[in-house]
Parts: structure tokens; C-alpha cells; sequence
């Protein structure tokens, strides 16, 4: 296992209300992410363990791009990774934003 | 960026969602009144296996088991749901924990049934210890809650099946609904072949898996009081009808259930495949079970007549 | 006087040699090996009937059991080396060389076999290739073939699954060959004659049913939502923009998810009638929906598919039948068909480097390459135009004449940017020159060449290489669409953007997709037993894909 | 010791147990004179729909009939792992086994599990873990998944395998680990009375509750189990 810690300064906060949201399911491939509205606006930290090791560059690669399109202000995302593609790690962040962004508990 | 399901019911959704490729957390969510459910002990408490640490191995949040407080039809329930695709929804000590603490406040109250949507390959093998007696404490606990009074339901339709000390579990409950695709056994396909040999039983020929151990012959048997289509509307339809039709436990169920399985004992113990089985139980062309559509088999079922609630 | 006629007499004396063994045509199973022996030289061209799905796996086994010192040195030419018994005659010593064109279940061990020098390697060929070398410098001298049933005579009746025979007993039966077939059984009449009796020689009753490999169904409980994306950038980023109607789809994943879009998000989109109706494919089950659903009006066939005879059957508006009712397939014709009469492929594949060149080829594995670069390559023998040719003909040469501008078949590359664990599809060197290098092949095992490729379409975009005018420009292109591989992460960014701008990479925002929406519930049907639904009970799926 | 031994130990007064396949049935009087029920597995004969029915019977026979406690004696094998038992629903005739144990058990006839000897898996769970109180023998060995068959599965050689199953008791056979675990209550000795040792017991039986997460966690073998069912439980009762 790996852990692997980014911390971005962002434009804007994200939308919506709902404090917490969780999507994805770690297996093979797949990974889920925990989001949760605990950081200050301006501020969005992703918290990763992974199985598969050695994959640094691409997570920052990853990350990088995410941030900037999403613009996740207040968020930080917890990943439990068994080993995904940085496809799939895209996807699943971009559910994690729709699902903390709709409106909700 | 509109979500594609806006504009549907959630029992519109809950009709279209196949149970066996849904998550926990979906099953839950189109299972349960809109809204209603509480989660305890959730992800964001990350309470994890302290166990897989020392495999090297991915945690998840949720340790594989959704539990928590909901409605159905308006009714108060606690759920469980095992996500089969985490460890093949394996039960470890975490996991275990949660499903017997759901049960011991389930006897307390003795009042508000409870349903386990199972999805499991049995123990989990990294805490085989931990694992196999989180499994007993369920067991008793889920005998303890039934002695209170308890309705306890088990949902078997997910693609990990109901395994190992799961298929024993499952056994334990008031009644259970499974689909076809869903599967309750003590051990796997591959087990059963590395005991006994390809001969015995080729864990790759998945339509002799599934006619011993899938969703139609356990229903045949009686193994299962309902048979729901593969969607989650049928399993929270299924779950309805069987809380309305549960009736209370003692000593009469157990001899009930003793004379059932005996009797079953009795009849079939000579068979050799399930066909025979069928066959046995007065079916024309046993063979085409697999094939018939749903409602068919229902009438069929209905018709054979194996189940009893009060043996149980 | 110089003799003409000395392959006839020689044929006629290996005929006499069997005919010991033969009442009339038939030869008992446990006498195959013996007849082997009788009509077979050392270093004769053998065609030992393995195509990519049906197999002559008595005969194989028959040949794999001679006596070394009456056969050996045998030079093998057929399509598919699919059982290990192909390679075992290798092992064995009964073969030296191997000119074939698909090896899928035997790509590992062939490619050990080829390097530790256990095999001669002619060529890896495609099927129409080495269809066609038959004829000309690759004619076999024994066929050995495989068939449902023959009658007293000989005529042979091949099933839905007649694939490569026809084309193998010509070869063989009119220059002299000998021609011998296995069947399942042997009856008064046949259903139909695939195969008339004239040009086979011997008979050999099989106490089993031929092995035919479900190649071409795809689960689409399997099917992930990447694959769902691609699909829906395929459908509405190609399709429909040139409005492919005639075409060809390869076997992976990603074209399953296709088929079973079509009757969701391709209705949704009102391409019915306008895009997907003419195929030459196989019976892929996956494409029952969109058959129920009225899109598909005709479909021929390299060959059957298992669990598919009794659907085929039922919907001979859309399949080709024989006069008994069943498929007709021939590998042969439907390459051609592929070839002339589609506008576009579409498939997956191993790797793709910065030109485009693509392999399935890795120096592990040598799964050769079957169909695909004869439905993959621009037929630079067509002549008549159709709306997708003509305008991707004018995107790739805007400035010709339009009366003399030839039109291009669409070739089209549909993957995810890593493929099973985590391997990249895009890299700098593929592994076939590597492998070339190694072998000291003349040529590198190229499946599709890059200039051959028009689409390359990924979870991150389509690249449309038509509108590329440099070589620069396409292998930007190319690493626009190659994700967070090595290949994509070291892109020129500005350079991507302009071709963004020009509309060469359109990302799913750019063609009104948003990934988010890329679902499993989009599928038409999301398992075998949908399928079976679909199909209203007909398909009949083989048991390692049932849950029920 | 052997089976013939421990019964002898057990019960000088006498006993009726009679060893049919591997199927143990019957009943034994106390010093003080009260019957005692007694069923197990012996020979480490396998668990299957067969020997479960029996057992099952044995123990709804005597309900009504006797009162007294309830030994399960186990040296089994796993549940029997074939076509026939599982087409038969193996599992429905193992779970009952386990709710006829607990249910006597809560119902004034307290169960006490005696492991002497093997024991893995399903047969465990339905014999041994199905008891108020699971006593080990020295010398027993369970196996909830045996070593071999782990390093299969987990891809990981015998050595690391061992080498792990050092540091933690939470995965590897062996008597002490379930002891740790909570599983076993308590461990009888070899050198003194059989006997003596049950009468101490029944004369202090525990209270019908489950207690083993309790014990794991006092023994520090599971850490974790009885604080998250505390508080699952707890948020239950706040939640209805």
C-alpha cells in the first residue's frame, strides 16, 4: 500500500449543502472516494491509499486536472484505491463533486 | 449537467435497478421509503478492519456492510446490505460487529423487524478467526431477536451470493427472498470441486452451479419463501409480503423445521442433480426449470408448494 | 514423353493407399491415425481445418498420433492455430513449418515455440491472405476438414458454421489434394450440400461433436461504464456525424457496448434506419436488441456463433439461410464483403503507437491477426461511392477533385486508454518491431498500419486523423486522446488545444456528452439472460456464461 | 486422549453414548445423579445434511422429556463439502442444528461446546460456536481455514503466512487463537478430573448472554468487535 496526500488552493467553493457523500467500492480496479464539506473555501485536500504503488506522477497528474475543472473548494476526498485507472479515478471524483453537490442532506 | 434520472420516481428507478449489479448503498437507498435511511457507523467514522493492514491489503470505510434505520412503507426497519464486491463481501470482525449490534438492538426493542440483503462468499479469510465467530454472535444474536419476537429477513439476490457462514445465517432468519440469479450454499463451486474432483462437480459448468445452488432451486426446495425478479421494487415488494406474513417463533417452528428437512431428507436423498429433484416433485419436463420466465415459475412454485413459514 | 498428369497419378495412389482402410468413402475413428499415415508425406502442406471458432479436433488428435518415421517435416497452412494439439505437432516433430493468420487461444505458447526456434515461421498472414496463397503458392497437398454430417457418397452438409471450408477443399480437391472431413455423424440425406461429394475423398465419423468456440459473446454483465463512453462517443462522434450504415465490428468490449446503445441512446438520438443496418459480422448475441428493435435489416456472416442456430433460424430476413433454415457463413466471401462493401471498422486493440500503427501483437503473445486488417485497411480497389466514403475521403484530401478523389473507409480504433492491469493501449515502440528485431523477422507483425486508421476513439475524446495534415499533428492527435499514459501526459498542451479548435480532438463535452451519464442502465441488456429475453427465449447461450 | 478416555473422565457414573459414523448420541448421568444430554461429532467425520438431521433430533427429542443441560463434544471435520449435500441445502440443516443448541440453551438448557479435537468452518459454527460456552481440550486443533489453503488464496508462501500468524491470532489455526479470539471461554486440563472440572462449570455457568466479544477483547484478541456492536447498538436504541 501507498499513501499519497495533495493539497490545492482552489477558486471557488463547491456548491450545494450536503456535508458528506461516498461513492465507488473498493476492488480490483475500483476505488471509492469519501467526500466531506470539513475545509475552509478556498482550500481541497485528496487523501489516497493504494495498492498499487509507484503510480505517484500520475495521481498528481490526475489530481491536477480534476482540481482544476472541478474546483472543489471546502472538500476533502478520501480514496481507498485497489489499484484503478486513472480513467476510473477521474470518474469517481467527478461522481463524488455530482453527489456532494446535489442537494440533499 | 442534469443527473439522468431527475426527472424518475425513485420507484420507477427501483424497478429498472437490477439488485444483483446495485451496490449496498443503491440497493438500500431504492429499497427503503425515500429518505428514510439512517446510517450508523458510516464511512466517514472510517471504521475499518484493523486486519488487512497486515495483508498489505485496501481498506474500505464501511468495512463491506451498510447498516443503519429506515422506513419501509411507512414502517420502521433496520437494514443491513453486505457489498459483495468489497472482499466478496466477506464477513471480518468490523463488519460482523455491526450486524450483531443491529440485532441485539433489534431484541431489545423486539418490536422492529430487521433485514439482511446478503451478498457474501462466507469469512473473510485474512480474519478467518474474527470472521467465523462474528458469524456465531450473528447467529445467536439473530435467534436471540427472533425469541424476542423479531422479524428477521434475509434478501439473497447480490452477485457474491449468500455463502459459507452467510448460507448458514440466512438459514437462521424467519424467511428469505431470493431471486434467480442469487445463490445460498455452505461451500463454493471450487471448493466442492478441489474436495472432490472435477467429476463431482465442474465449478465451471455455471447451469449446474446454478441448479444446485441458485435462486429456483432453493425456492423449489422451500430453502426460500419468495421468489423475486432481479430488481430491487420486487425485493422491497417481497420484503413487505413476507413481514406481513411471518409468524411468531418457539419450539413448534424448530420441530416444524425438523420434520421439513427430514422429509426432504427423505425424499430426495438419493437424487443426483436437482433435475431429479424437480423431477421428483411431480414437475413435467423438469429439465426446461432453468428456461421458464419468472412469472411461470412462480405459478409453479406456488403450485409445488414446498414453503413453510412456521417451519423455520 | 514428358508426363503431365504425375500429381493426378500421385493423388490417385495415396487414394488407393487409404481406400484399404475405407468402406466406400467411411473410415472408422480408431482407423484415422492409420489413414493419416497412408495418405500423408513427409513435407506435405497441410490443411488441418482450424478456423477462429470450429476445429477438426478428431483429426488433429489422429495426426498428432502417427508414427514419426512414416510423417513428419509437414508444412501447416491454416488459419487458426487454436488447440494445443496445433502446437503439440510441432513438438512432436511431425510439423517444421507454419504459415497461418489467428492463434488467440495459443498466442503465449506460440510465441515461446517461435522463439525457443521449435517452429519455421512462413508468414503471419490475414485470412483473405492466405485464403488466397492457397491458390497460388500454398496449395495444400491433404486437407483435413471438419463438418456436421456427410451422406453415403460424401456430400457434407457443414452447419451454420461453414466458415473456411469451402474455400480449403477447393484449394486442395482441384489441384490434386486429397481431402478427408470428420463429421458428426452420417446420414441418408443431408440437410444441404455445403460440399459435394466429388470432392471428398474420405470420411472419418467423430464419436464427438466438433469443438466450436463461443468467440464472439460478450457478457454484458462485464461491459464497464468507460466502455459505455466510448461507445456513446463512437455512436454520436462517427456514426452518425458521417452516417456509417454498412460495416463491420470487431469483438471486443467496446463495440458490445455499441450494439447494445443502439437501441437506447442511438433511438434517443434518432439514428434508427439512418446508421448501423447492413453488417458483415458474426452473430454477435450482443447485437439481438438492436435486431429486435428493427435497426438492423441484413447481416452476413464469417461464421456461426453458439447458442444462436435456433435465433438465426427464426430471423432469416436478417441472416443468410440455407434451404434447411440454418446460417450460412463463409469466411471467405464475408472478408470480401468487409473489405468492398463496408464503410467502416471498428475494434479494439493491444497497442497503438504515436503514427498509429496498431498491434494486438506483444513479444509475449502472438495472437495473429484474423479479419481485422482486411476489414481494418482502405480496399484500394473500390470503385463505387457511398455518403460515409466520399466524405471522409474529403476530409482527408480537401483540396482534390472530387471526381477523382478516391473516398476512404473509415477505420476506427475504439479503446480505453489502459487496458487490463493498468496497461497502456498507447506507447512510443510497439512490441511487435521489438519482436521483429528478436526474430529477425523481414516484417513487423502490424495489424492495422497507422495510415490505414482514421478514428482513434478513448474515454478522453475522438482524434480524427483525416483532418491531420502533418505528421506532427497526428501524433499530437494521438497523444490528445491517450489519457494519463505516458504517451498522453507528455502532449504539447498547446498544440492539443488548437486541434481541439480545429475539431481533430473533440472531447464528450465538445460532441454534447457528459460522462457522468455514461451508466450501465444505458445498456439494452445487461446480462446473458437479458439477452435471452431479448431474443424471446431462441438464444440458447452456452452454459459458462449462464447465472440461472 | 481418546474419545473413550474423556467420556470415562467425564462421566465416571456411566454414560449411553453411542458413536454411529461419527455421529455421537445419548445421554450421561453427573455425580450428583442429573442426566446430562450429550451429542458431538467424533473421528473428525465431516459435518453433513446426515449427521445434522440426528443431531438435531437428538436435542428436540429430549426437550419436554428432560430437562439438564446439553454437551456437544466435537472432533470434526469441516461441513461435508459436496454436490449431494449442497443440492440438499446443507446449509438450512446446519443453521438448524445451531438454532435447536440455542434455543435449548436460552431455554433453560445450557449448552456447553467441548472441542477435543478438530473442528473448521460450517461444523464449527453449528456445533462448538452454537454453545453457551465452548471449552478446549489441550490438544484440539480447529482450523477455520487451514494454512495451505490460505497462501493459495492470499498468493502469500507459508513462511510469510507463519511469520504473520506471530504477531496476530486473528486469522491462524490453533486452539490458543480462538481462546484469544473469545471463541473458547476456558481450556480444561489433561491431568485432573474431566469431571471435577465440568461440575466447577455447570455449578458457575455463565449467564445465557453472548459474551464473546467481551472475552476477545479482555484477552486482546479482538479489539474491535464488541465497541462497534456497543455502539451500533446504542445508536439503534436512540434511532427508533
Amino acid at each position: 500500500m501507498e499513501d499519497l496526500r495533495f493539497e490545492h488552493s482552489v477558486r471557488t467553493r463547491a456548491g450545494g449543502t450536503r456535508q458528506s457523500a461516498i461513492v465507488g467500492v473498493v476492488a480490483s480496479g475500483n476505488l471509492e472516494v469519501l467526500v466531506e464539506r470539513v475545509l475552509p473555501d478556498a482550500e481541497c485536500a485528496i487523501e489516497i491509499r493504494t495498492a498499487a504503488v509507484g503510480f505517484g506522477e500520475v495521481w498528481t497528474a490526475v489530481i491536477g486536472d480534476f482540481v482544476d475543472r472541478y474546483s472543489p473548494g471546502g472538500l476533502r476526498f478520501s480514496i481507498n484505491d485497489g489499484g484503478a485507472r486513472p480513467d476510473t479515478v477521474s470518474l469517481r471524483l467527478a461522481q463524488a463533486v455530482r453527489s456532494i453537490t446535489e442537494n440533499g442532506q | 449537467m442534469t443527473a439522468p434520472f431527475k426527472d424518475i420516481t425513485l420507484t420507477e428507478r427501483a424497478c429498472s435497478t437490477s439488485f444483483y449489479e446495485s451496490s449496498a448503498r443503491t440497493r438500500l437507498e431504492l429499497l427503503l421509503d425515500a429518505g428514510s435511511f439512517v446510517e450508523f457507523i458510516g464511512p466517514e467514522q472510517r471504521e475499518v478492519s484493523p486486519h488487512l493492514k497486515i495483508f498489505d491489503l485496501p481498506e474500505q470505510f464501511d468495512d463491506g456492510i451498510v447498516v443503519g434505520h429506515g422506513r419501509l412503507d411507512g414502517s420502521p426497519v433496520f437494514v443491513a446490505a453486505q457489498e459483495g464486491r468489497f472482499m466478496g463481501g466477506a464477513f471480518g470482525e468490523v463488519h460482523g460487529a455491526k450486524l450483531t449490534g443491529l440485532l441485539r438492538a433489534a431484541r431489545q426493542i423486539a418490536s422492529i423487524p430487521v433485514l439482511i440483503l446478503f451478498d457474501t462468499g462466507g469469512v473473510r479469510l485474512q480474519e478467518a478467526n474474527a470472521g467465523e465467530l462474528a458469524i456465531a454472535e450473528i447467529m445467536r444474536a439473530v435467534m436471540e431477536a427472533r425469541s424476542a419476537g423479531v422479524k428477521v429477513v434475509g434478501l439473497i439476490g447480490g452477485r457474491s451470493g449468500c455463502y459459507g457462514g452467510g448460507g448458514l445465517t440466512a438459514g437462521c432468519c424467519s424467511a428469505l427472498a431470493v431471486s434467480e440469479p442469487g445463490r445460498i450454499a455452505v461451500s463454493g463451486p471450487e471448493v466442492i470441486e478441489t474436495n472432490r474432483g472435477v467429476e463431482e462437480f465442474d465449478s465451471r459448468d455455471r447451469a449446474l452451479v446454478w441448479r444446485t445452488m441458485g435462486g429456483k432451486h432453493r425456492r423449489l426446495l422451500g430453502a426460500a419463501d419468495v421468489f423475486a425478479d432481479d430488481n430491487v421494487q420486487d425485493f422491497r415488494e417481497a420484503a413487505l409480503e413476507l413481514l406481513g406474513l411471518i409468524g411468531p417463533f418457539g419450539l413448534d417452528s424448530l420441530k416444524a423445521e425438523q420434520e421439513r428437512l427430514a422429509d426432504r431428507l427423505s425424499r430426495y436423498g438419493a437424487c443426483l442433480d436437482a433435475v431429479d429433484i424437480w423431477a421428483a416433485e411431480g414437475i413435467a419436463h423438469a429439465e426446461s426449470v432453468p428456461e421458464l420466465p419468472s412469472d411461470q415459475f412462480i405459478t409453479l412454485a406456488e403450485r409445488i408448494g414446498r414453503t413453510n413459514r412456521d417451519a423455520r | 514423353m514428358t508426363s503431365w498428369q504425375n500429381n493426378r497419378a500421385r493423388r490417385d495412389a495415396r487414394i488407393a493407399a487409404g481406400a484399404v482402410l475405407a468402406r466406400g468413402k467411411v473410415v472408422e475413428a480408431g482407423n484415422a491415425t492409420r489413414l493419416l499415415e497412408a495418405v500423408i508425406r513427409p513435407g506435405d502442406r497441410i490443411c488441418l481445418e482450424g478456423d477462429n471458432q470450429k476445429q477438426a479436433d478428431l483429426l488433429s488428435r489422429a495426426l498428432l498420433a502417427v508414427d514419426l518415421s512414416r510423417v513428419n517435416d509437414l508444412h501447416m497452412v491454416q488459419s487458426g492455430v487454436v488447440l494445443p494439439e496445433h502446437l503439440d505437432l510441432f513438438d512432436r516433430g511431425i510439423a517444421k513449418r507454419l504459415d497461418y493468420a489467428y492463434s488467440g487461444p495459443q498466442s503465449a505458447r506460440i510465441a515461446r515455440m517461435l522463439f525457443g526456434g521449435k517452429i519455421e515461421l512462413g508468414a503471419v498472414h490475414t485470412y483473405l491472405e492466405l485464403f488466397a496463397r492457397y491458390f497460388i503458392d500454398l496449395t495444400p497437398h491433404v486437407a483435413l476438414i471438419a463438418a456436421v454430417s456427410a451422406d453415403h457418397d460424401g456430400n457434407l452438409y457443414t452447419g451454420p458454421n461453414t466458415e473456411d471450408t469451402p474455400t480449403v477443399v477447393e484449394a486442395t480437391a482441384f489441384k490434386d489434394g486429397i481431402v478427408i472431413a470428420q463429421v458428426n455423424e452420417i446420414v441418408e440425406h443431408v440437410p444441404r450440400v455445403d460440399i459435394p461429394a466429388d470432392r471428398v475423398h474420405f470420411v472419418v465419423k467423430s464419436d464427438k461433436p466438433f469443438f466450436v468456440e463461443p468467440l464472439f459473446t460478450r457478457d454484458p454483465a462485464a461491459i464497464t461504464e468507460g466502455q459505455i463512453l466510448t461507445a456513446m462517443l463512437a455512436i454520436k462522434g462517427i456514426y452518425a456525424p458521417y452516417g456509417v450504415q454498412r460495416l463491420n465490428h470487431g469483438i471486443g468490449f467496446s463495440t458490445a457496448a455499441i450494439e447494445l446503445l443502439l437501441p437506447t441512446f442511438g433511438e434517443r438520438l434518432g439514428l434508427k434506419g439512418k446508421i448501423a443496418t447492413h453488417f458483415a459480422l458474426n452473430p454477435h448475441p450482443a447485437l439481438i436488441p438492436a435486431i429486435e428493435s428493427g435497426w438492423v435489416r441484413q447481416i452476413h456472416s464469417f461464421g456461426s456463433e453458439v447458442g444462436m442456430d435456433d435465433y438465426i433460424r427464426a430471423r432469416s430476413d436478417v441472416y443468410f439461410t440455407g434451404s434447411d433454415g440454418s446460417l450460412r457463413s463463409n469466411r471467405a466471401f464475408c472478408q470480401t464483403a468487409g473489405l468492398y462493401a463496408c464503410d467502416m471498422f471498428i475494434g479494439s486493440t493491444l497497442q497503438i503507437d504515436l503514427q498509429g500503427n496498431s498491434s494486438t501483437v506483444t513479444t509475449s503473445r502472438i495472437a495473429g491477426f484474423g479479419g481485422a486488417p482486411n476489414m481494418g485497411a482502405d480496399a484500394r480497389g473500390r470503385r463505387h461511392p457511398s455518403e460515409p466514403w466520399l466524405k471522409a475521403g474529403a476530409e482527408s484530401d480537401p483540396d482534390g477533385s472530387p471526381l477523382m478523389r478516391r473516398g476512404r473507409k473509415l477505420v476506427v480504433q475504439i479503446g480505453e486508454t489502459f487496458g487490463d492491469k493498468n496497461v497502456p493501449l498507447f506507447v512510443e515502440k510497439l512490441d511487435a518491431i521489438e519482436l521483429a528485431e528478436k526474430l529477425e523477422l523481414e516484417l513487423a507483425p502490424i495489424m492495422i498500419y497507422g495510415d490505414d486508421v482514421t478514428h482513434i476513439v478513448t474515454e478522453e475524446g475522438v482524434a480524427n486523423l483525416l483532418l491531420c495534415r502533418t505528421a506532427q499533428e497526428r501524433e499530437q492527435a494521438i497523444r490528445g486522446v491517450a489519457g494519463y499514459t505516458d504517451v498522453g501526459r507528455r502532449r504539447d498542451h498547446g498544440m492539443v488545444a488548437h486541434l481541439r479548435e480545429r475539431g481533430v480532438i473533440r472531447r464528450p463535452e465538445d460532441i454534447g456528452i457528459n460522462p457522468l451519464d455514461a451508466d450501465r442502465s444505458l445498456l439494452a441488456a445487461r446480462s446473458i439472460k437479458d439477452l435471452v429475453r431479448w431474443s424471446g427465449g431462441l438464444y440458447t447461450p452456452p452454459s459458462k456464461f449462464r447465472n440461472w | 486422549m481418546t474419545l473413550d478416555d474423556i467420556l470415562a473422565s467425564l462421566f465416571p457414573k456411566g454414560h449411553e453414548i453411542r458413536n454411529d459414523k461419527g455421529v455421537l448420541l445419548g445421554s450421561a448421568t453427573l455425580r450428583r445423579g442429573d442426566k446430562m444430554l450429550v451429542l458431538g461429532v467424533a473421528d473428525r467425520t465431516a459435518l453433513g445434511v446426515d449427521e445434522a438431521i440426528r443431531l438435531s433430533g437428538h436435542v428436540l427429542e429430549s426437550i419436554g422429556l428432560a430437562s439438564g443441560p446439553i454437551l456437544v463434544l466435537v472432533d470434526s471435520d469441516s461441513q461435508r463439502m459436496s454436490k449431494r449435500d449442497e443440492l440438499l441445502g446443507l446449509n438450512e440443516f446446519l443453521a438448524h442444528l445451531a438454532k435447536v443448541l440455542i434455543h435449548a440453551d436460552i431455554n433453560g438448557r445450557p449448552t456447553i461446546g467441548l472441542l477435543y479435537g478438530h473442528s473448521a468452518a460450517g461444523a464449527l459454527l453449528a456445533t462448538g460456536l452454537a454453545t453457551r460456552v465452548l471449552v478446549g481440550l489441550p490438544g484440539a486443533h480447529p482450523a477455520v481455514m487451514d494454512l495451505p489453503s490460505m497462501a493459495k488464496v492470499t498468493k502469500l508462501s507459508m513462511e510469510a503466512l507463519e511469520e504473520k500468524a506471530k504477531s496476530t491470532p486473528v486469522f491462524a489455526p490453533g486452539l490458543s487463537n480462538l481462546v484469544q479470539m473469545g471463541a473458547v471461554h476456558t481450556t480444561w486440563s489433561n491431568d485432573s478430573s474431566l469431571a471435577d472440572q465440568l461440575e466447577a462449570l455447570l455449578a458457575d455457568m455463565p449467564a445465557a448472554r453472548d459474551q464473546r466479544d467481551a472475552l476477545g477483547k479482555a484477552r486482546g484478541g479482538r479489539l474491535k468487535a464488541a465497541d462497534i456492536a456497543e455502539r451500533v447498538r446504542d445508536l439503534a436504541l436512540q434511532a427508533r
